[in-house]
């Protein structure tokens, strides 16, 4: 096995970790950098994102604002001094990513302009027409190209981490060309290797989304946070889960079950608003949580479309007529067009609410620091305690940068401590471990099992026991199940046998990180008896702040599963309050 | 650094091009109303002589077939490359020189016009 | 929903087994509205696990799913099924020497891309940092285009100049280095001129067209090529002109 | 080591036989013949006219034969298919107008390249009596 030492491994060439490769390369060119990705950095899924960042600009608006739809938004799960950073530092590193050419949309004086978003009471998000994340990410790459010392290894794919003595050491890769292991030997790694919403049947997120980074972190024996938190989406397109973006809504789009009823009346979000004329946090503009929860009541009372892709509401967006549709919609008309066949000038569209975004991960500070020292984490992976129980749409984009910067400053400022890399035979004998331990799961055969299999019934697993409503029953159910078919994965078979480019055997590792991370899923949901931003128990309804003004910490045990720990919130300026629920808190 | 010859090579052949499509189909129709056997007024000798002897007619001739000879000289040598000829160096050499010669041809008779 | 049996005819190769390429056949049960790369996931999951092949948005904007698909340079996850025969023929992308079944190898390509200098260039100070640049939609719009590259590589793919020679640059970084040349904020143009002046350069451009043709984000890399040509042509001009002076 | 990228060959003198799209270059490509003719026919017509009156009228009497009609005729409807008409068509591509936030769209372009190409055509046609 080869070695590889850098004074700074990052693991993920997303927004975040391209952000902080280059705040290290920009501060201090003595530090070698190793930018490991599973794909080409362009390809990572902040391409996805479409709505925007989020960054308080123009006077009309305060960064006490965007402070608070930020803490309450999260429903008061959010740690205060990790939010009171970030809107500090947002709107400076937007204005950064401009001076490194990102293609914002201007206003009509040449300044870069912002658009209302759902949760912000002011208009704070920045975006370059419907494409912001792609926008961002081919910026971020593009500007790292002029710094020697980041050095990038393209489709790698990091496989565990190396430790010793509680500290982090390095990462082991697999090169996915030819087959070859590598041993990173580093003091620092940063993992940004984005969410894990791949757990899920029907989702906006990529394939190549499955929560390696939480998975290699947790098997390490670091912390996974808040797991229970993962926010769905009410208007992602059935079978694909493609996202057609909240715009829709915004521009008047409206939602109807199969009778044709707006049904968002009957779940408190009403009275029933005239249809093109969309009101702020009333009917269709109502919070991300409460529309997908609607959808699941209406689905309960057989009130939804059965379609080829399952049970759907639908999406009405005919009386915009053609024109707006194509000035204002033209990729949502080309998105639903092309994958349902439903063109929303003549059709309404079939949607459902899809799994967008965790907000758990790996236990981290404002610093991205996390329980083991020399191992931070940023970006969707990491879970810092900024987005609390639930995300503001927009806010990620901008925590990608912040959290980046900072972290790369003090990973930084740690690798520069612990100086070089000594020689450790122990690393190299823990590399050979991990390879064999794959080379094992290469040769095994006869199991019977079968990756897809496997996957698909993790899927509907989590669906059913940690969907969008919850209860001790489901969730209970859905532990004992994940549990099953981890023992199960013992016995899968990788039919693929070749080094060069095995994706049968990058499924299987990806199904291993998958099944890690979805039980921990379904256990903090388990354990958090109470209804918290995106995590609603149908026993537990209420907000709990006595027993649960705590972020949930899943720990791997020696069994492989998990136990949850509890952590106190920070709270600083904003006492937990009423997350007004008539609409609006959610984007 | 500087730039390429090419630059000054393609910024002729561009220009001929432009040429050639304005130009030229106008001037395949005028052969071929004459093979029909049709003299036009305008080609009669005493015309178009009087056409050539005009300085603005010279230089119109002169900047057409020399912009076109260029324009297809340069075009040629990637039709060659493209048939997979490979000795780029000759072949440019070779039919820059027969669009240098046409061009000297063509001052030399509007000079002696 | 109607199903389709389509019959795929994928090209495969593994090194450690094959001497070169060969096609496979695999008869699938297709989804009217499905993507050809639905249909490539269909055969991953129940017939041929081993079957290799790049992807991840499925919707358009990470560009790894380019392949050859009737001889065509499409992005599977946007060619769909039902514009397309019942026998469709699935190749690696065409000008990229193949790593793996329809992996193709890239490096060329990146190193490429580093040679543009995709970043803004300043020779003036940049505002503080608190304040962006001024830049009006107008100047946004002028090269808004060239940014909706995905490199996906199927103009390379479908560039008949780069495949007689794989050292011309090629469209899409081509386009690339023309997007920060037109960038208002930029003052970079001088540096990125060894792309004009080189031979590997703009000028191995015979202008085909054809990458513009299958670009499936209408990026447009011919047009960019040949405004840099003008470009460059014009600088050669100031250059003779100017040179004299100095 | 394991890998081995297969490089597939690719014929330098026959590559255009690929697909449609590469033939019409092609065809577009080898106007400069045509090009190249008739710079050297009209070179042949200055040298006539230099000569003087008879040797002009003699060149006049060479051309009209069967053969030429045909081969003009010819010359003209490709000339006009693949080079002139594409010229036009591709224009917008090198030339983009841009009016404010919006590009002038390619066909406004193309239509002035048109109108200017008809302009001059008649022009010719009027200087030499013609029409
Ligand atoms: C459809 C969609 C729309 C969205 N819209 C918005 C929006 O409008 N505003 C907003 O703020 N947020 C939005 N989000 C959320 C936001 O885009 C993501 O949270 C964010 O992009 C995540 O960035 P990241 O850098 O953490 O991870 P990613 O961009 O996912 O990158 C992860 C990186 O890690 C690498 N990696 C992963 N595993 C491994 C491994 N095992 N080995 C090596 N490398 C690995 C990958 O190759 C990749 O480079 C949206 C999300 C989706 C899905
Ligand atoms: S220019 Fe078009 S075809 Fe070429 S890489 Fe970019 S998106 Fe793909
Ligand atoms: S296809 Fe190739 S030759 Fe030029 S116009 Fe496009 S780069
Ligand atoms: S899968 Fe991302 S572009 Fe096709």
């Amino acid at each position: 096995m080869e070695k590889i030492t850098a004074d700074v491994v990052i693991v993920g060439a997303g927004g975040a970790g391209l952000r902080a490769a280059i705040a290290i390369a920009e501060s201090d060119p003595d530090l070698d950098v190793a930018l490991i990705s599973k794909v080409y950095p362009m390809r990572s899924h902040t391409c996805a994102a479409e709505g925007g960042a989020a960054g308080v600009k123009g006077a009309d608006d305060s960064l006490e604002n965007h402070f608070h739809d930020t803490v309450s938004g999260g429903d008061w799960l959010c740690d205060q001094e990790v939010v009171e950073y970030f809107v500090n530092q947002a709107p400076r590193e937007l204005v950064q990513l401009e001076h490194w050419g990102c293609p914002w949309s201007r206003e009509d004086d040449g300044s870069v302009a912002v658009r209302p978003f759902g949760g912000m009471k002011k208009k704070r998000t920045w975006y370059a027409a419907d494409k912001s994340g792609f926008h961002i990410l081919h910026t971020l790459f593009q500007t790292s190209l002029q710094f020697p010392t980041i050095k990038r290894f393209d489709e790698y794919f990091a496989l565990e981490l190396l430790h010793k003595n509680g500290k982090c050491r390095g990462v082991v890769a697999m090169e996915m060309r030819s087959g070859r292991f590598f041993s990173f030997q580093s003091s620092v790694v940063i993992m940004a290797t984005g969410g894990g919403g791949q757990c899920f049947p029907f989702t906006t997120n990529g394939a190549i989304k499955t929560g390696d980074g939480m998975a290699m972190a947790y098997r390490a024996g670091v912390p996974l946070k808040d797991m229970e938190f993962v926010q769905y989406h009410p208007t992602g397109l059935p079978g694909t889960g493609i996202l057609l973006t909240e715009g829709c809504r915004g521009e008047g789009g409206i939602l109807v079950n199969k009778d044709g009823r707006r049904y968002l009346q009957d779940y408190g979000m009403g009275p029933e608003t005239p249809v093109g004329e969309p009101v702020l946090k009333t009917m269709e503009l109502g919070p991300r949580d409460r529309l997908s929860q609607a959808f699941w009541h209406e689905q309960k009372k057989g009130n939804t479309v059965e379609t080829p892709w399952g049970d759907c509401v639908l999406l009405d967006m005919r009386h915009l007529g053609e024109k707006k549709i194509n000035e204002r919609l033209p990729l949502v008309r080309e998105l639903a067009s092309s994958y349902v066949g439903h063109d929303p000038v003549t059709d309404p569209v079939p949607v459902r609410p899809v799994i967008h975004f965790m907000m758990g991960g790996i236990d981290s500070n404002l610093n991205g620091e996390t329980p083991m020292p020399g191992l931070f984490a940023i970006g969707e992976t990491a879970c810092s305690g900024l987005h609390g129980a639930n995300r503001l749409g927009s806010n990620s984009l901008t925590d990608l940068l912040v959290s980046g910067r900072r972290s790369a400053e003090r990973a930084a400022e740690y690798a520069r401590k612990a100086g070089e890399i000594p020689e450790d035979p122990a690393m190299t004998a823990q590399s050979e471990d991990v390879v064999t331990a794959i080379r094992e799961l290469l040769q095994q055969s006869g199991g019977g099992e079968s990756i897809a299999g496997i996957r698909r019934e993790m899927k509907s697993t989590l669906e059913e026991g940690a969907g969008i409503y919850r209860d001790e029953e489901g969730t209970l159910k859905a532990c004992e199940k994940i549990a099953e078919l981890r023992g199960r994965y013992g016995k899968i078979e990788v039919h693929d046998k070749s080094n060069v480019f095995n994706t049968d055997l990058q499924q299987a590792l990806e199904l291993r990180n998958l099944l890690d991370i979805a039980e921990t899923v379904a256990e903090a949901s388990l354990e958090r008896r109470e209804s918290r931003g995106a995590h609603q128990r149908l026993d537990h309804v209420e907000r709990d702040d006595e027993h649960f003004l705590k972020h949930s910490l899943a720990y791997r045990q020696p069994d492989g599963r998990p136990r949850i720990d509890w952590l106190d919130v920070t709270i600083t300026r904003s006492k937990p309050g009423v997350r007004d629920y008539s609409g609006g808190k959610s984007e | 650094m500087a730039i390429a010859k090419k630059a000054f090579v393609w910024g002729l052949f561009a220009a001929g091009g432009t040429v050639t499509a304005f130009v030229f189909p106008v001037l395949i129709a005028l052969f071929l109303i004459v093979a029909l056997g049709i003299v036009p007024e305008g080609l009669r000798f005493e015309n178009i002589y009087a056409f050539a002897t005009n300085w603005v007619g010279k230089t119109a001739l002169f900047i057409v077939i020399s912009l076109s000879l260029w324009h297809a000289a340069h075009r040629l040598r990637v039709v060659f490359h493209d048939f997979g000829v490979r000795m780029d160096n000759a072949v440019a050499n070779a039919v820059y020189l027969v669009a240098l010669i046409g061009t000297v041809l063509t001052a030399f008779y509007l000079y002696k016009i | 929903m109607s199903m389709r049996q389509m019959e795929l005819e994928v090209m495969r190769y593994d090194p450690e087994q094959d001497d070169e390429p060969h096609f496979q056949s695999y008869s699938v049960p297709c989804e009217d509205d499905w993507a050809i790369l639905d249909a490539l996931n269909y055969v991953k999951e129940n017939i041929d696990t081993t079957l290799a092949y790049r992807w991840s948005c499925h919707m358009m904007v990470c560009g790894s799913c380019g392949m050859m698909v009737n001889g065509e340079p499409s992005l599977t996850c946007k060619t769909f099924i039902r514009d397309l025969p019942d026998k469709v023929r699935i190749e690696p992308l065409e000008n990229f020497p193949i790593e793996r079944d329809l992996v193709v190898v890239l490096d060329d390509v990146m190193e490429k891309l580093r040679m543009a200098k995709p970043f803004i260039i300043r020779h003036d100070e940049p505002p503080p940092e608190d304040q962006e640049y001024t830049q009006s939609r107008a100047a946004l719009y002028k090269f808004k285009q060239y940014t909706m590259c995905v490199n996906c590589m199927c103009c390379y793919a479908a560039c008949p100049q780069y495949a007689l020679d794989s050292s011309f640059i090629g469209p899409a970084v081509l386009a690339l280095a023309h997007r920060y040349n037109i960038d208002s904020r930029d003052q970079g143009k001088s540096e990125r001129l060894d792309l004009l002046a080189d031979h590997d350069g703009v000028w191995e451009c015979s202008f085909v067209g054809a990458c513009s043709e299958v670009c499936p984000k209408s990026v447009d890399p011919a047009a960019a090529v040949q405004q840099m040509k003008i470009d460059g042509a014009k600088e050669w001009w100031k250059q003779k002109l100017g040179g004299g002076k100095s | 080591m394991s890998r081995q990228p297969y490089v597939r060959p690719v014929s330098k003198t026959t590559w255009y036989m690929r697909n449609g799209r590469y033939r019409k270059y092609m065809l577009r490509e080898v106007t400069c013949l045509l090009v190249g003719v008739y710079c050297f026919l009209t070179i042949w017509a200055l040298a006539a006219l230099a000569a003087g009156a008879d040797t002009w009228n003699g060149f006049l009497a060479s051309q009209q034969n069967t053969v030429m009609v045909v081969f003009h005729a010819f010359a003209l409807v490709y000339f006009l298919i693949y080079q002139a008409f594409d010229w036009f068509k591709l224009a917008p591509k090198a030339m983009p107008v841009q009016l404010g936030e919006k590009k002038l769209p390619d066909r406004y372009i193309i239509i002035a390249h048109y109108v200017a190409w008809a302009f001059v055509s008649l022009f010719v046609f009027w200087l030499t009596g013609v029409i």
